[in-house]
């Protein structure tokens, strides 16, 4: 057994040969690249799933497996790179690489390999797969918060690339530096968080950091800011590794790049912006457990708490007026990750987890599903270009709910699997996983509620998650009634047929996942059914990190009852107010969405109010205005500054000093240097011209020195 | 015996006693030196008469004629007959000739072949100078004549004369070598330049222990001596008479003593060196008289060369010189000194040799080194032999034959 | 000790040795310069034997270097005497004058 | 005036004299007789000195070899000698007479200010140096005789090849 746990490192080590096979050697080769890839993950996958159940029973909640590697030395101590595996990481370790194989044997079929319009660029697109795949394994498995962060930037660059992989379409490009930027500015804030905490600890290993020592010196001690003011230690290096978690996760303030993500391909959403890379920022506020322990002096878990709340509500909200099919799903995804975010801010921790695990299923399944759909809508616009019977009034846009309707005849499969994705997104009560995990973040707020009392944070939190939950409910139904309810509203529609088999089987095991991961963690008090694995498996972690035991939430049927109330009334209400709605994409808003009548009727504000909500409250605007505008004034004027005032006249005048200074090392050569060899030259031709006269060749003469030679010698003796 | 034996030195220690009663020790020492001087060249111009006649007679007799015998018996008052002649002739000096170096000429040519007699000893105990170089000495003494006749030959200003003389101090010069080397072998196994030493080492005569180097330096005396089968000087036939052309009466004649004093010197080396000096063979006659037999036994032999060889071309002697007796010498040199270091005849001084088996051996150890050198020396120089003698017999110059044959081989 | 002393040797070879060098110096003919140069050579000998026979009896060197220096001397002569020739032979001169091509 | 110092005084005046002698006279022939005149004179003195060996090796080696042989290169070069008229001297003999003058001088003076560290030992024997010069030759002093020997060797070498007419 423990031989299997330390085969641990290896897991991520598979993708990124894959990536590197690819991206060096197979590229050429379509089919073989992409059986590379596919092949890769299937063996971390089964590596992960082989650690994962090796795992269960070794109790590594107490003693987690270290694996340790002196990397760097720094300074008086040797930086030691690690590799962990608790709980927390294994269960990870059970839905990454399973999510990331799926997706990776649907993007085969849906880019269309061995059919005629085979995408170009078919082998880099699994080779950024693989690398991301490689990257999210490496986050879960890292022990050292840097080779934490080296992922994370990994997955970063990866999602950069995969939502501008159709990079000759403007918008992708600006979508994908767009999502680098946010996140990049998420990252440095995570950074700067890193290196206080390193600064305190002396190390960047989980196991070594989040110790309780640590953590009592860090609350006392505080971090002086540039000599100006000091900040409380503990407090500002959690806010700001949360800052990481926010940009990653895509919470409020810097939510906008998520929606932008959606033009990259639909499996890259699906893998990236539904299951794996967004939830690592929750997996890294779980990770750093002990930053945001619950104990009464920690106000920072209350804004935790409420970022999460806020930004659930306020995605559901927007959410509710896009026509876009991924959109909607981006949005959703935004304020499901509130509701982890915001399950984890209020102490939450598994429940956290759990529906970010659950999640990843079910948000993997919609997404996908709506990529089946879109590729269908295609083939109908591409049947009714060629055949020109259409109204032929302009293209018609694959991806726009409006141009859909009634496609549950066209796709069946794609059809049922989407109503499952549907209802566990929305928590239909006891059969969906979504009920269950959704049902623990809302039983945690409302007890933890009924201790503090009304005015305290978990109840504000758990009022908006409710309504939060209300609205999701409304605009999953609203859109099972616009895409597959109702008539065809085009003619494309009419023409769309059901996706190939590869990408409908992926659908299929999600959809059975979705349901069946739900019932891991029923709790225990519920009758017969009830077991709470993951509460026993999690908690481990929770005891080893915090040293006291999690105190487990029982189900309260009250809050459970309601909030499945909810869910299917918003589902049936959304589904009948679309059903049989009639007007596509080129029709405005008011005179095809019933809900944008509703609104259009409250006097002065309504019609405004409906605008503000389908343009995502303009957020991309005011930072538009707040941001980017300011920045480029600055950057003009510096570099106007630059041009005329400091660099061009420095450089200018430092041409004309050396042209100077050569101009005297020449006078200098030429008649100092100069002068004096040839003037040397001159005394020694001289002085050999005189010589010369002795050599008469008469030997009496050279005789008559020599014994003159003699007579100065005699001379000189006699001295 | 032993008073005949000792009878001059008897006489000259009366004398210097006589002498010392009236004066000083110094001035005595000087006398005894001046007047043994002056015995020995008196001795010396006797011995030149004799020789004169001798010569003239015994060439008369090898040729199949009497000799001189008009004046007094046997001609022997021919020399007296010649002095006088000589005595009287006029002292004259050629216009051209520089009259200073002209007439010193002669008087340097006599003066070293006197100094020869001063290192010689004629008997036991009676030597002038016994010094420690004697060899070096005589050696010196024949180098120093060759000046004096370069200067004769030159300051008569006669292009015969200058030729003769360039010619016989080529022809001394070039022989002077092979005698030294000789000397040198000699030296070697006696051990020290001093002649009364080699004379006391001679148990048996060096002339048995080296026959080869015996014959050699007897040749190469005769060429030293400008003598018969080398006397291209004196060749009438192409040089008149030589560097002493131009010069007459008494000039002329101390040309001829100092010749014939040099030749007795030369024979006197001989006997000291290889014949044993004045040590008596087998009958026990007095020292001096032993030695002044050896001697003329000597002279005849030089004598006899000038009766019967032909002379050489200048070309044929140097060749003959340089190419054949120089090798073979300084091989002697080196075979003889491998020889001494293992049958030494002389250890620092003593002599090392006892009584009639020492001497035995030694002789026949030494002699069959010799001939074995000999023999070699004959095989080795075969061919270049008998090239050159067919040049001879064609009449080409020896030399070039020579050569060429010595260095191929 | 012989009466004569030391220093009469010393002037006697130092006279010598200046006369060889006029004579070395003066002369035209190259054989001149040859024997002016035998004498000094002279000169040194005295000097030489006179320091071993006075300060130095024991020791060879005086009289072993002078033997050295004559054999110098004479290999010395030997090869000018050669060039002489060969010069003669080429230039038909031996007037030190007339052999100046070694000039500038 | 001792013996010995007369015979000195005797022996420097005929070195010197004839120095001199072979240094004026016009002829190079009768100089190179003069010269033979100093070498006797040389001779001389080392006999005084008590070097017996050297004086009669100086005999043997100046006066028969090297003189003889300077005598031969005169006479081998007639032409020049011819004219007896013919200035002995060059453009700079007064010139080189100061100098040589000046030379002397110095020497002497030199000669007379240094006092030599005279050793007190008695006469040396004549007899028997050259057995010592011989040992001394073969033993502490090999290195010269070799390199002398050698010397001799090449100089023999160079003259021929020299002085030979192809």
């Amino acid at each position: 057994m423990e031989t299997l746990l330390s085969l641990t490192p290896l897991v991520p080590l598979f993708p990124l040969l894959a990536f590197l096979a690819i991206v060096l050697v197979l590229n050429p080769n379509k089919r073989l690249s992409a059986a590379v890839a596919i092949g890769a993950v299937g063996l971390s996958w089964l590596l992960g799933w082989a650690i994962f159940f090796s795992s269960i029973g070794a109790g590594l909640g107490e003693q987690p497996f270290v694996v340790e590697l002196p990397w760097m030395p720094t300074g008086r101590r040797l930086f030691v790179m690690s590799v962990m595996l608790d709980p927390l990481g294994a269960i990870m370790l059970f839905m990454v690489p399973f999510v990331a194989l799926l997706i990776f044997i649907y993007s085969v079929g849906y880019h269309n390999l061995g059919q005629p319009n085979v995408e170009p660029r078919f082998s880099r697109f699994f080779a950024y797969i693989s690398l991301f795949a490689a990257g999210m394994l490496a986050l879960v498995v890292s022990g050292n918060m840097l080779l934490f962060f080296i992922a994370w930037e990994i997955m970063g660059l990866c999602s950069y690339l995969l939502i501008g992989f159709w990079f000759y379409k403007p918008s992708a490009a600006n979508a994908a530096k767009k999502a680098f930027l946010t996140t990049r500015v998420g990252d440095v804030l995570l950074f700067v968080g890193l290196v206080l905490l390193y600064s305190f600890t002396g190390s960047l290993n989980l196991y070594e950091v989040l110790s309780p020592e640590n953590i009592e010196f860090m609350k006392e001690s505080s971090i002086s800011v540039a000599g100006l003011f000091t900040l409380p230690a503990l407090p500002t290096i959690a806010l700001l590794i949360f800052g990481g978690a926010v940009g990653k996760s895509a919470q409020f303030p810097l939510h906008v790049w998520l929606p932008d993500a959606m033009e990259g391909p639909t499996p890259v959403s699906a893998m990236i912006h539904a299951a794996t890379m967004v939830a690592a920022g929750v997996f890294l506020v779980a990770r750093m457990l002990p930053l945001f322990e619950p104990i009464e002096g920690s106000w920072w878990l209350g804004v935790v708490a409420l970022i999460g709340a806020f930004t659930a509500v306020f995605a559901a909200s927007i959410a509710v007026a896009q026509n876009d099919i991924k959109r909607v799903l981006a949005y959703s995804t935004i304020s499901q990750l509130g509701y982890m975010i915001a399950a984890l801010g209020i102490g939450g921790f598994i429940a956290g987890v759990f529906h970010m695990l659950t999640h990843a299923f079910f948000k993997a399944l919609l997404f996908l599903g709506s990529g089946s759909v879109i590729h269908g809508m295609e083939h109908g616009v591409h049947h009714v270009e060629e055949h020109g019977h259409g109204e032929g009034h302009g293209h018609v846009d694959p991806q726009d709910m409006w141009n859909m309707g009634n496609l549950r005849r066209h796709m069946p499969t794609t059809f049922w699997t989407y109503v499952v994705g549907a209802f566990a997104l929305a928590g239909v009560p006891l059969v969906t996983a979504g009920f269950w995990s959704k049902d623990e973040i809302l039983a945690e707020a409302f007890e933890k509620w009924t201790h503090k009392g009304v005015v305290s944070i978990p109840f504000v939190v758990w009022l908006l998650l409710t309504v939060g939950a209300a609205l999701t409910a409304f605009y999953m139904g609203r859109q099972l009634g616009l895409v597959f309810g109702g008539r065809e509203r085009t003619e494309a529609a009419r023409h769309a047929h059901e996706s190939p088999r590869s990408m409908t089987v992926p659908l299929m095991i999600l959809a059975l996942f979705a349901i069946g991961f739900g019932w891991v963690n029923i709790p225990k008090n519920v009758p017969l059914v009830g077991n709470g694995w993951l509460y026993t498996f999690l908690a481990e972690t929770h005891i080893n990190v915090l040293h006291e035991p999690y105190e487990k939430v029982p189900f309260v049927f009250s809050v459970a009852a309601f909030s499945s109330i909810l869910a299917l009334g918003g589902l049936a209400l959304g589904w009948w107010l679309y059903r049989d709605v009639t007007g596509d994409a080129t029709v405005s808003p008011f005179e095809r969405d019933p809900v944008a009548r509703a609104f259009a009727r409250i006097p002065l504000v309504g019609r405004p109010l409906w605008l503000l909500l389908e343009n995502k409250y303009y957020v991309d605007e005011i930072y538009g205005v707040l941001v980017v505008r300011p920045v480029l004034a600055l950057s003009a004027f510096l570099n106007s500054f630059d041009d005329r005032w400091i660099i061009d006249p420095l450089v200018d005048g430092v041409g004309k000093a050396a042209r100077g200074l050569s101009a005297v090392g020449r006078w200098i050569d030429t008649y100092i240097v100069d002068g004096i060899v040839n003037y040397i030259g001159y005394i020694l031709d001289e002085l050999a011209r005189g010589l010369r006269l002795i050599q008469t060749g008469r030997l009496p003469n050279y005789l008559a020195i020599l014994v003159a030679g003699v007579l100065a010698l005699v001379g000189l003796m006699l001295r | 015996m032993e008073a005949l034996d000792r009878i001059f030195i008897r006489i000259g220690e009366a004398f210097s006693t006589f002498l010392a009663q009236y004066l000083p020790a110094p001035v005595v020492t000087v006398i005894g030196m001046f007047l043994s001087a002056i015995i020995i060249s008196t001795f010396a111009a006797l011995t030149f008469m004799l020789l004169t006649w001798l010569e003239r007679k015994f060439v008369g007799r090898m040729q199949d004629r009497i000799g001189p015998n008009r004046v007094g018996p046997f001609g022997l008052l021919q020399p007296i007959a010649d002095a006088i002649k000589m005595f009287t002739k006029e002292l004259i000096t050629p216009a051209g000739a520089h009259k200073v170096v002209y007439n010193l000429a002669p008087i340097l040519v006599v003066a070293p072949s006197l100094m020869i007699f001063a290192v010689i000893p004629f008997g036991r105990d009676m030597v002038a100078a016994d010094l420690d170089v004697g060899v070096l000495y005589l050696i010196a003494l024949s180098s120093a004549t060759e000046v004096a006749i370069l200067m004769a030959g030159w300051a008569s200003r006669n292009k015969f004369s200058l030729l003769g003389a360039m010619r016989a101090v080529a022809q001394m010069l070039s022989y002077e070598v092979p005698l030294v080397l000789i000397l040198l072998t000699l030296v070697l196994m006696a051990g020290s330049m001093r002649l009364t030493d080699l004379v006391a080492v001679q148990g048996v005569p060096f002339a048995f222990l080296q026959p080869v180097a015996f014959v050699i330096f007897i040749v190469a005396a005769a060429a030293e001596l400008n003598r018969t089968p080398f006397d291209i000087p004196e060749a009438e036939s192409e040089l008149v008479a030589g560097y002493h052309t131009e010069y007459g009466g008494m000039k002329f004649g101390l040309f001829m003593m100092a010749e014939f004093i040099a030749a007795f010197g030369m024979a006197a080396l001989v006997t000291t060196v290889f014949l044993g000096g004045w040590r008596p063979w087998l009958i026990p006659l007095p020292s001096w008289l032993w030695f002044l037999i050896k001697t003329y036994l000597v002279l005849f032999v030089f004598i006899w060369f000038r009766g019967t060889f032909p002379r050489l071309r200048i070309d044929q002697l140097q060749a003959f010189c340089w190419k054949f007796l120089v090798p073979v010498t300084l091989l002697n040199v080196i075979v003889t000194g491998v020889v001494v270091t293992f049958v030494p005849l002389v250890r620092n001084g003593e002599v090392v040799v006892r009584g009639i088996g020492g001497w035995a051996t030694v002789t026949v150890v030494y002699f069959a080194v010799n001939v074995v050198f000999a023999l070699v020396v004959a095989w080795l120089y075969r061919r270049p032999t008998l090239q050159a003698v067919q040049q001879i017999q064609v009449g080409q110059p020896a030399g070039r034959g020579l050569s060429r044959e010595v260095q191929t081989a | 000790m012989s009466s004569v002393p030391l220093s009469w040797y010393l002037i006697v070879a130092a006279l010598l040795f200046s006369i060889g060098a006029y004579g070395a110096l003066a002369r035209r003919n190259a054989i001149g310069i040859l024997m002016g140069i035998e004498l000094m050579l002279n000169a040194v000998n005295i000097n030489l034997v006179a320091f071993w026979r006075y300060i130095e009896v024991t020791g060879l060197a005086g009289q072993l270097f002078a033997v050295i220096v004559i054999t110098v001397a004479a290999a010395e002569a030997a090869v000018a005497l050669a060039l002489i020739l060969a010069i003669y032979r080429t230039r038909d001169t031996v007037n030190v004058e007339e052999i100046d091509l070694l000039k500038w | 005036m001792t013996a010995e110092q007369v015979v000195f005084v005797l022996a420097a005046v005929v070195t010197l004299g004839s120095a001199l002698g072979m240094v004026t006279t016009r002829s190079v022939f009768v100089g190179a007789l003069w010269m033979i005149a100093v070498f006797g004179g040389v001779a001389a003195l080392f006999i005084l000195l008590g070097a017996g060996f050297l004086g009669i090796v100086q005999i043997l080696v100046y006066i028969g070899a090297i003189a003889v042989l300077i005598l031969f290169a005169i006479m081998l070069t007639p032409r020049v000698m011819g004219d007896p008229n013919a200035p002995r001297y060059n453009r700079q003999w007064p010139l080189v007479a100061v100098m040589a003058s000046a030379l002397a001088s110095l020497l002497v003076a030199l000669v007379l200010r240094t006092d030599w560290p005279l050793a007190q030992e008695g006469a040396p024997t004549i007899t028997g140096f050259a057995v010592e010069l011989g040992k001394g030759f073969m033993t502490t002093y090999i290195l010269p005789f070799e390199v002398a020997s050698v010397l001799l060797l090449v100089a023999l070498i160079g003259a021929i090849v020299i002085a030979r007419e192809e």
